[in-house]
């Protein structure tokens, strides 16, 4: 009972930090002559007000919590992927090309070779850093974010190009977009919302996510090599090889998320030139939202929701009171930087709470801090 | 065609011109290898800098002082550093995210005050071109060297004055000793956060620098996002240079003439499309990593807050 | 306690006297100190003394401001102080040689010394004057060591040196030494200890943790023991023996001779062929080692440390790459072949650094129980972890060897350095193995563990696993081998039997001289 | 899958639940006319959202204020799903017109609009209604205000080489760049149009860098597009040469060297459409802005010295492309 009780606390502590952060955004507001009252309750309605707008913050959450998924895997194989970006790019860009090129398909078949050729394209987008890191040790912040640039221009290279949709290609405009997937080849709709299967299929690779890294063989490697890559050799596992395949999966998982947007939400693939405007920067997001989740995939659940109602409620708070875009993004940041810093009250909790019973240390929810370190010397 | 980048107005054009895009970059990196070498990576290189954009370019416009336009970078991008100090050292907050965290910060507060501030987007007069008699004369080393503002001369300054402080000072042993082994170097008494306070407050500064030398020396406008990932590029630079200094400085030349000679390629007509070509620095440094395979380790505390343990 | 004018010829103000009083120190699950009362005089040794995890470092990191204890205070020269930081401890003229190292390993000796201490030029570093200030201590007190190295490059035994160096450097009034001869040699240790009683004779304090009996009886004054973090007891050196001292602090008998037994030697299991490797440092490391090991034979590699002991088991092990020669596991060649692949031939292997080497700190004990085997029967299906025969196994080994833990879920880190001993060592030993390597199997080991692992080691050798014991302890290998190979600079000097080894011999062996050349001095 | 048909669709005058801008005043009876826009970038880009923020202030303006027109807009909004979900909740608040700037929107449009048949939509830049009878398409021959700039570029330059800086090779700036190109080569053959595409919007280093090195190749003449450009406006000052801009009048960033830009005037589609909304049409047409309708405007920097001669050309080139004299072939 008190176990569950402090439990959740510790949940509550995002959540208090966000809090924290919008009081601070509140004076802003004021100082921008808007009522943080009002903007406020814009904020919320916007993210959880109606049916509507809670398919909205999951939609928003779906690429989040898969890219998360991926982060959970790869920094906890001590790998840093910054390369979400253009993973989900990479994933979507192969996804799309299966839902044009085989037409003739049933569009369940279609759904699925396109989710594959996803995870796929990202495997690879994300294997590549991970092949450079653990054979020519280039390191990985390094490449993944030179891939991301490489990734935008690619995709700005395919859309005006290669796989411009038809129609636009005869007229002057060319709009760089591919053409629209058939309907059939739509990820079914959970509701008569926007929300969608992604979220669904989200949520059950969360689960095995979890099992991949706490009840596999693979996933005991994976972690094994992130926390200690000398013991893990000494045991007999072939590190370079796990550090590739942590960032390998990484990549994979953003990749699926790019599928699932285009299949799930846009139904084709278009770019305004940058990969946040195809990504929503769920690539970088998703990053945020795994270490809300303190890098256990089940709790990136609920994180990802956290944020994705922040970034969908700020929306609506923008076109609900005419706040500068600019205020939202200050708010963003705000957040971040509020529940990172909350941490600590979480660990000093956790550690008191240790100190009164040693049996509570799990290892299904361990500390975020101690994931990061290895052995010294 | 392909001939016509051997010419030399393409050739000094591209020394000069990377010459002069590494400038920001170098700012923000030997910032950024302070505070890594020391134990912190900061991802808020970017807000930094564009925080200091606005800052110098405001008060230049303002005061018509371009000192005290780089005075102001220097002042908002030690106070970002100072916040960033405060919650990765004070709190022990993950490094990589509380920096993502202040990269958008500084992205919306730029812009926010640019809306606010100026509303529309204005110019400055920036530091001028220094103009060395003699020197500047030289043919094509002249374009080249001694043809740039003050900025671009300080960061080239700045490259061998780290590489003093690091190596040369007490300061920087505390720095390498703290990044590597922050356990021995409090056991020997030294003060751990106030190590890591300096360097990330010196990083922030150079961020703000950096700033200014894009709004008051280089471009002389400001407008929002405008240097547009240059503060990712600059972390990533850092881990190109194997946390030297020299090696920046490197990574930063290559990085920008590659990306100096994309748009030539483009301007001679080359048939490349003009978005293969615009990948090529970022295709370019990743292959150089890879052709140089080098053994330089991070320095071994870097991202992990330092607690004693009780 | 001769010098009336307190300073101390560092030029350091004489400590008098230094208690600490009623120390409460709490860590989760573990009360590491429980109302502590200790003190020391200028002028004495006080050695501390207990088992693995009795809270003998906890005390002394508090002392030294790295810890904060929950309850008790300290008092210097009778008046209380405080100590928040070693920053305040390194004012008040207390230095510590830590237990586990406090080196950089990418800085030079000389940077590791200098740093954190006033440079005589200002704010550039005075490097060459520390390197030959250091190279005069070096001399003065015997311990060769070249300040322009880097310590990465340094073997644990001259990392212990360049501890006692940087504490002599600073010329502390009251040192604090962890467990500062646990990698030296007898010779070094020596040399230490002459150090030790120059600095007692000009009136610093010291404090003295050893878990080697000999040592504490021979330099100390007065020993404290510690028990489950309790004290219990303090009493002159003068007035206690070896085997006092032993029941006294793991609270019952301990014997010292462990029975070997009689075993027939076997079959070769393991054999070397001229086999060579590199170091980590770009010299070789070995260069054509040939031997073999046989089933029921405990092969003793004695050397000091730094002249290929650890590239000899590394290479054996599979974990460094073959430049030349042949490794021979039950006669197939296994040259080259993978760490996992010689698992599967039941080699084990106990590595030296075994918080680096031996377990994943930030695994959990029943974890870090399968770290081997994770991926066999029973302990996976198909890929899937069986947790349920994991936790079943890791209870069954902490029962059986006896680790102490507050749980199979506790993280290894939480563990003593014996504890982790143990869970590496019953990791190795349950498998059933057929070799066995074990480098320094008991470095840093309370007696009473110690005498287990040895314990357990002959008790593999009587069921004819083949084992190749590699230490730096002289009295270990004497007690434990059948024949004993001495390594020097990555050759054996010669391979003797145990009944024709002293001390004497093995000293020269290992110092480089060859037997014959040097017959005379032998006899 | 079917559409989403869930949103509620919302009487266009009868709602006023929505805190957004004060309702007019108790005194005033009739309801505001009600205006969304949301658009890629920031309303004072000096470039693409600034031409239609502007434009829509003017009409503002026109029709009484903010009482009797209210406007407000989301900008920033380069992500395409987050542009989606604010088209979708402005329709559904029941504003009159919902404006989609940028045509990385289309496609949600698409999706949306037949969910709100009493809302009308606009999108721009395209000709493209999608056959729907409440999209409004909306876009500028970009091509012909790039042609008279390349006609008076080609005219001024002395070197005979002419710079072009631009974002991404699409749209709206592929056009006017294409323009341009032809309107420098119909007036001399022998000139080299040098175009760099730096692959960003925002890249205002590397569009400086572009202009630079145009100017190192010999150019004495540049122009560019996208909010970037400022960069390397600066620089063409910087060394002297002409620019030509586009979008928004350009003149206040260099006087001394801007000499003309053109500058898009929405109001005169807007009006159009706001008519025909007014008379119960709320979609299925597509208007331009161009030079012989006033929604392409050339403007001239009263700064900057243009001989009379050239400024007699420019017109007559205006002239030309209004009557048809002059047809514009693009690549
Ligand atoms: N930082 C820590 N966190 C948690 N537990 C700790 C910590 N440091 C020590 N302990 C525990 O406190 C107890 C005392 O440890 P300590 O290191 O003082 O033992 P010791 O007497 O020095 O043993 P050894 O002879 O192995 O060095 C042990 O049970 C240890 O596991
Ligand atoms: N920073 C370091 N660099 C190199 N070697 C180290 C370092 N720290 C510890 N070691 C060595 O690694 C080995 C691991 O043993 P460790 O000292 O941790 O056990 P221990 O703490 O002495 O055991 P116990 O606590 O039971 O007495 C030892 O040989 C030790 O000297
Ligand atoms: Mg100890
Ligand atoms: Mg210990």
């Amino acid at each position: 009972m008190r176990q569950r009780f402090e439990t959740l606390i510790d949940a509550l502590l995002p959540v208090i930090a966000t809090l924290a952060a919008l009081a601070v955004g509140a004076l802003m507001l004021l100082a921008l002559k808007v009522n943080p009252i009002e903007a406020y309750a814009a904020l919320w309605d916007g993210a959880f007000g109606s049916t509507n707008a809670l398919a909205e913050t999951l939609v928003k959450a779906t690429p989040l919590l898969l890219v998360a998924l991926g982060i959970c895997i790869s920094f906890r194989g001590d790998v840093i992927n910054i390369g979400g970006e253009g993973q989900m790019i990479i994933g979507a860009v192969l996804a799309t090309w299966v839902g044009l090129t085989f037409t003739g398909l049933p569009g369940w078949l279609v759904i699925t070779l396109a989710m594959v050729a996803g995870f796929t394209g990202g495997a690879v987008w994300g294997g590549v850093p991970g092949v450079l890191k653990a054979y020519f040790n280039v390191n990985e912040i390094l490449s993944t974010v030179m891939m991301n640039a490489i990734a935008v221009q690619l995709m700005n290279f395919l859309l005006r190009g290669p796989m411009i949709d038809p129609s636009q290609a005869q007229l002057a405009s060319k709009i760089p977009q591919t053409a629209r997937l058939e309907d059939a080849f739509h990820l079914a709709r959970l509701a008569p919302t926007r929300l969608h299967l992604g979220a669904l299929i989200a949520v059950i690779l969360a689960i095995l996510v979890y099992i991949l890294l706490w009840r596999t063989t693979l996933g005991f490697r994976i972690r094994a090599v992130g926390q200690s890559p000398f013991a893990s050799r000494y045991a007999g596992i072939k590190v370079p090889r796990y550090m590739v395949l942590a960032l390998l999966l990484s990549g994979a998982f953003a990749g699926l998320a790019g599928a699932v947007q285009v299949y799930g939400v846009n139904y084709r693939m278009i770019t305004d030139g940058s990969a946040s405007g195809f990504t929503g920067s769920a690539g970088f997001n998703g990053i945020v939202a795994a270490l809300f989740g303190q890098l256990h995939p089940l709790w990136s659940i609920p994180a990802s929701i956290l944020f994705g109602a922040l970034l969908v409620g700020a929306n609506s708070m923008q076109r609900m009171v005419q706040v500068p875009s600019a205020l939202i993004t200050v708010l963003n940041g705000l957040v971040v930087v509020f529940v990172v810093s909350s941490e600590i009250w979480r660990r000093r909790r956790q550690r008191r709470r240790m100190a009164a019973a040693p049996e509570a240390e799990s290892p299904s929810k361990p500390d975020q801090a101690q994931v990061r370190k290895e052995a010294k010397s | 065609m392909i001939t016509d980048l051997l010419s030399t107005t393409v050739l000094i054009g591209i020394l000069a011109s990377g010459i002069r895009l590494a400038t920001p970059y170098l700012y923000a990196a030997i910032g950024e290898t302070f505070g890594q070498k020391s134990g912190v990576l900061n991802l808020g290189v970017e807000g930094q800098m564009l925080l200091g954009c606005f800052a110098a370019f405001y008060v230049a416009y303002t005061t018509g002082n371009l000192w005290l336009g780089l005075l102001a970078a220097m002042f908002v991008g030690a106070l970002m550093g100072l916040a960033m100090a405060f919650v990765t050292v004070n709190l022990h907050a993950q490094q990589g995210i509380s920096g993502i965290g202040f990269y958008l910060f500084g992205l919306g507060m730029s812009e926010l005050l640019f809306q606010r501030l100026m509303g529309t987007v204005e110019t400055v007069k920036g530091f001028p071109k220094i103009y060395i008699p003699g020197l500047s004369d030289i043919p094509g080393l002249g374009e080249i060297f001694f043809n740039q503002n003050i900025l671009v001369y300080g960061a080239y300054l700045l490259v061998p004055l780290a590489w003093f402080v690091l190596n040369k000072t007490t300061l920087g042993l505390k720095i390498r000793a703290v990044g590597e082994n922050p356990d021995a170097a409090d056991s020997l008494g030294v003060n751990v956060a106030r190590v890591r306070y300096f360097t990330i407050i010196l990083g922030g500064t150079l961020s703000g620098i950096a700033g200014a030398s894009l709004s008051i020396a280089l471009l002389n406008v400001f407008q929002q996002n405008m240097t547009s990932g240059l503060g990712f590029i600059a972390v990533a630079l850092v881990y190109f240079g194997g946390w030297k200094p020299v090696g920046v400085l490197g990574g930063a030349l290559l990085f920008s003439m590659v990306n100096s000679l994309q748009l030539w390629i483009q301007v001679l007509g080359i048939p490349v499309p003009s978005d293969i070509a615009v990948m090529m620095p970022y295709v370019l440094t990743i292959l150089v990593l890879v052709a140089t395979v080098s053994r330089v380790r991070s320095p071994s505390a870097l991202s992990k807050p330092f607690e004693r343990e009780s | 306690m001769t010098d009336p004018t307190n300073k101390l010829p560092s030029g350091r103000t004489r400590i008098d006297s230094l208690e600490m009083r009623g120390i409460t120190k709490r860590f989760p699950g573990v009360l590491a100190s429980d109302h502590v009362d200790f003190d020391v005089q200028s002028g004495e040794v006080h050695a501390l003394l207990g088992e693995n995890g009795a809270g003998k470092s906890t005390l002394m990191k508090i002392l030294y401001g790295l810890y904060h204890p929950d309850e008790g205070e300290v008092l210097l020269n009778g008046k209380p102080v405080s100590i928040a930081s070693p920053n305040d401890s390194i004012n008040l003229g207390i230095g510590m040689i830590h237990q586990h190292f406090m080196l950089v390993p990418s800085l030079t000796i000389a940077e590791n010394v200098a740093l954190g201490l006033p440079s005589s030029r200002g704010l550039l570093t005075d490097l060459d004057q520390v390197s030959k200030r250091i190279v005069e201590l070096a001399d003065i007190y015997g311990l060769r060591i070249d300040p322009s190295l880097y310590v990465w490059q340094l073997s644990v035994g001259q990392q212990q040196r360049v501890e006692i160096i940087k504490a002599l450097y600073r010329g502390a009034a009251l040192l604090i030494l962890d467990e500062p001869t646990a990698v030296l040699t007898p010779q070094e240790v020596d040399e230490l200890f002459v150090i030790m009683r120059q600095m007692v004779k000009d009136g610093h304090a010291l404090i003295f943790i050893s878990h080697k009996l000999h040592e504490v009886v021979e330099i100390s004054n007065r020993v404290t023991v510690l028990r489950d973090g309790r004290k219990i007891g303090t009493r002159p050196t003068s007035e206690i023996t070896k085997q006092d001292l032993a029941n006294w602090m793991v609270g019952r008998e301990v014997g010292f001779a462990p029975d070997r037994g009689n075993v027939e030697c076997g079959e070769a299991r393991l054999e070397l062929k001229n086999v060579s490797c590199g170091s980590d440092r770009g010299t070789p490391g070995l260069r054509g080692v040939s031997m073999e090991v046989c089933s029921g034979e405990i092969l003793g590699i004695a050397g000091v440390s730094g002249n290929g002991q650890r590239e000899l088991a590394e290479t054996i092990a599979g974990l460094r790459k073959v430049i030349g020669g042949q490794v021979i596991l039950e006669g197939k060649d296994v040259t080259g072949l993978s760490p996992a692949a010689l698992t599967d031939r039941m080699l084990s292997y106990i590595p030296e650094e075994r918080m680096r080497d031996g377990v994943i700190k930030e695994f959990t004990v029943a974890e870090n129980m399968i770290l081997r085997e994770h991926e066999k029967m029973p302990y996976s299906r198909m890929g899937f972890l069986n947790l349920g025969e994991i936790s079943r196994h890791a209870d069954e080994l902490i029962k059986k060897f006896q680790v102490k833990t507050p749980s199979r879920e506790t993280h290894a880190k939480n563990l003593s350095g014996g504890n982790i001993q143990k869970v590496v060592l019953a990791r190795e030993i349950y498998r059933t193995p057929r070799v066995i390597i074990a480098a320094q199997p008991t470095r840093g080991l309370d007696i009473g563990a110690t005498e287990y692992v040895r314990e357990r080691l002959l008790e593999q050798r009587r069921n004819g696993v083949a084992i190749m014991l590699i230490s730096e302890d002289l009295d270990e290998i004497l007690a434990l081998s059948d024949r004993i190979a001495v390594l020097y600079e990555g050759r054996i000097m010669d391979i003797v039997p145990r009944e024709q080894a002293t001390p004497q011999k093995l000293g020269l062996l290992m110092a480089g001289v060859h037997l014959e050349e040097n017959a005379s001095v032998v006899k | 899958g079917a559409p989403a048909t869930e949103a509620p669709v919302v009487e266009p005058v009868a709602t006023d639940a929505v805190a957004t801008e004060a309702p007019a005043t108790e005194a005033a009876p009739v309801e505001p006319f009600r205006v969304a826009v949301v658009m890629p970038s920031a309303i004072n880009d000096l470039a693409f959202s600034q031409s239609m923020y502007d434009a829509l202030m003017r009409i503002q303006e026109e029709k009484g204020g903010p009482e009797a027109f209210e406007i407000v807009y989301s900008e920033n909004m380069f992500v395409v799903d987050d542009a989606a979900a604010a088209i979708r909740d402005y329709a559904s608040q029941g504003f009159n017109l919902v404006i989609a700037h940028g045509s990385q929107y289309g496609s949600s449009l698409q999706e949306i609009a037949p969910d709100f048949p009493e809302t009308s939509f606009a999108w721009g830049t395209t000709a493209e209604t999608f056959g729907q009878p409440n999209i409004f398409a909306y876009e500028a021959a970009s091509q012909e205000g790039g042609y008279v700039n390349g006609v008076l570029a080609a005219t001024l330059s002395q070197s005979g080489t002419i710079g072009v800086v631009g974002p991404i090779e699409v749209g709206d700036a592929k056009l006017y760049v294409d323009g341009f190109k032809a309107g420098v080569l119909a007036t001399n053959p022998d000139a080299v149009v040098n175009v760099n595409y730096i692959g960003s919007f925002s890249d205002v280093a590397l569009a400086s860098e572009a202009a630079t090195t145009h100017i190192s190749a010999g150019a004495d003449a540049l122009t560019g597009t996208a909010q970037m450009v400022v960069g390397a406006i600066g620089k063409a000052e910087e060394s002297g040469a002409m620019w030509f801009g586009t979008q928004s009048n350009q003149s206040s960033l260099a006087p001394t060297i801007v000499v003309s830009s053109q500058v898009y005037h929405w109001e005169v589609a807007l009006r159009e459409m706001l008519a025909l909304i007014e008379a119960g049409t709320l979609g299925g047409q597509s208007f331009k802005a161009n030079l012989a309708n006033g929604g392409e405007v050339i403007e001239f920097n009263p700064d900057y010295d243009l001989s009379d001669d050239a400024k007699a050309l420019a017109d007559t080139t205006v002239q030309g492309i209004i009557d048809g004299t002059i047809t514009i072939t693009l690549p």
